[in-house]
């Protein structure tokens, strides 16, 4: 019997369904039938049939990537079996710590009272974007108007979250540092003078 | 060969010899930028590329690389010139071999980061989290309030005896800010220039302002202000970017 | 005769690998062994069986997903015949490459690191304040703490993004610095053969 040179045709649907796989899963937002198409540099219509294709392999109870549509498009989920373990990676038990940045800028948000991301960045000695960012998200600080002045920078303080992770009724409870100053402007003016000497 | 034609490409300089120099003696250039090595392999490059040792050209080099390197140094180590004088000739130079060998393990280094880059800029991922996962919930575990007042001491304690923090120009070069301006802008679309400049001082806004002209002079930024004294809004120049996009570029990040 | 409810016993490893394809799918960074067997509830030896499994089907070629072992970790990436697509559709976030500076701070902070701004000045010659803040910006670097003693400067240290974004699994897998600056030595022979000649 005449064996076929090749056992398995690809299927010539194989290419652009790899090419759409591979976008999915770079994707950190739903990719619309336009954007896939425009990416994959393919017609509409080719484009759904290989979502089909991949419909199929990456469906529930098949794979762990399950195939979604949603509103804004496309995109892979995990399959709801694994649901369980996912909840295990994402709900990881309680971070421990806080980064050096992250204690230094809460630190001088919290005894200096609304701070500016220049100012912190000012005191520490290096740029506070990530270090504010992280806080933010975190919820442990917060925006709090901006500084006086036409194009003021953004300030923040503190929120009752902090409080809370810290064993605060309020922020007159954190340790008192008499020896570097009686109030929050004079630890302020200890701060930013030994700042400027640091960079002298 | 006429050591003050000697052609450089440095960072901070691109220009002949002579031209640096005037500019450092006038102070338009601040020397600590300047990669007096860099000079050096230019010039030994060039010395390689002839048959016989120019011993007028060496002589000449030599004495003004040593006044820029004098002058370097006592900019940078203000502190440390009674330390580097003790040091005996044979010393000095073991040092320096020492420093030099140090700096060019790094330079190659770097050069293979390029190399590595270049062979994994068809390597795409995903940064950050994705489409449809769960929202982490991230829980910090209870916090010593202590630690907050000790961090603060050691901001308000004054610096250690030697410190380099001298390095830190007070005049910023306006490549620090293109550099910023540049990173900022390959995360968001439009940066907001007073919030970015709000609260550094009067001359670094200034040399952030000079940045952006910058930019804006290579084609790389646009610039909007909707009313004089209105915030300063800067975009990337996209189809510039892209025309003129010919260096490696590695990572992706998702729209 | 008993029919067994399921006809087709699947491989026992299956399930498992499902269970990674759905944790690789919404990570957002590359996973750990440790953490992959935490989140799936498995022993180490089945997560290598599983992961064995997985590599041979996302593997360059045959699939749009490639899982890879990177940045200490294992993830999932596009497959390099999708490049091209993929560069169609996505941002880079280092849109121009790193200038010399930066690459020589990110070289020493990837060898010598954790280490100050100081430190890298002090090994290039020149102030290395721009090239840090523009690693820091783009990830590639991160604080790691101060210098030790009052008023210590910062220090950084290559994060997992910079691991990923030149391919490696960790940073022993950078040459070893013996290896690198032959001329280095070649220099200081030659520093070392004019003296001897002027002496002699």
């Amino acid at each position: 019997m005449d064996r076929p040179l090749r056992l398995v045709v690809a299927n010539p649907l194989d290419a652009l369904a790899r090419t759409l796989e591979a976008l999915l899963v770079v994707a950190s937002a739903p990719l619309s039938l336009d954007e896939l198409c425009a990416a994959a540099e393919e017609e509409q219509e080719r484009v759904d049939l290989a979502l089909g294709l991949l419909g199929e392999r990456y469906a529930e109870g098949r794979s762990g990537i399950v195939l979604e549509q949603v509103a804004g498009g496309w995109a892979f989920r995990a399959s709801r079996d694994a649901a369980d373990a996912c909840a295990r990676l994402f709900e990881r038990p309680v971070q421990r710590g806080l980064s050096q940045a992250a204690l230094e800028t809460l630190a001088i948000v919290a005894y200096l009272g609304p701070c500016s991301r220049p100012e912190v960045a000012r005191i520490r000695g290096v740029a506070a974007d990530s270090a504010v960012a992280g806080l933010v998200e975190r919820g442990l600080i917060a925006e709090a108007g901006r500084e006086d002045g036409i194009g003021g920078a953004v300030r923040y303080r503190t929120t009752p979250l902090f409080e809370r992770v810290f064993g605060l009724d309020n922020l007159s409870q954190l340790p008192r540092l008499d020896d570097l100053g009686d109030d929050a402007d004079m630890i302020r003016d200890r701060l930013h003078a030994v700042s400027a000497q640091r960079t002298a | 060969m006429i050591v003050r034609e000697l052609e450089l490409d440095l960072d901070a300089f691109e220009g002949p010899f002579d031209l640096l120099l005037t500019l450092v003696l006038k102070e338009e250039l601040d020397l600590a930028e300047v990669d007096v090595a860099g000079i050096v392999v230019r010039f030994v490059e060039r010395l390689a590329e002839r048959e016989q040792l120019d011993l007028e050209a060496c002589g000449e080099f030599l004495v003004l690389v040593a006044a820029l390197l004098e002058l370097k140094a006592r900019g940078l180590f203000p502190d440390e010139e009674a330390e580097l004088a003790d040091l005996e000739p044979e010393e000095a130079a073991e040092e320096l071999a020492r420093r030099l060998a140090e700096y060019r393990r790094m330079k190659e280094a770097a050069a293979w980061l390029v190399e590595r880059l270049a062979g994994e800029r068809d390597r795409f991922f995903r940064i950050g989290p994705a489409p449809l996962a769960p929202q982490p919930e991230r829980r910090l575990a209870p916090q010593d309030p202590a630690k907050l007042g000790e961090v603060l001491r050691l901001l308000a304690a004054p610096p250690a005896t030697v410190s380099l923090a001298h390095m830190e120009l007070r005049f910023p070069p306006v490549a620090q800010f293109v550099e910023r301006f540049r990173a900022l802008l390959t995360r968001r679309s439009v940066v907001d220039f007073d919030q970015e400049v709000g609260g550094l001082t009067r001359v670094e806004q200034a040399v952030a302002f000079l940045a952006l002209l910058e930019l804006r002079r290579a084609n790389q930024i646009t610039i909007s202000q909707a009313a004089p004294f209105a915030p300063i809004r800067i975009a990337r120049a996209e189809e510039t970017a892209a025309a003129n996009e010919r260096t490696p570029a590695w990572i992706v990040h998702s729209a």
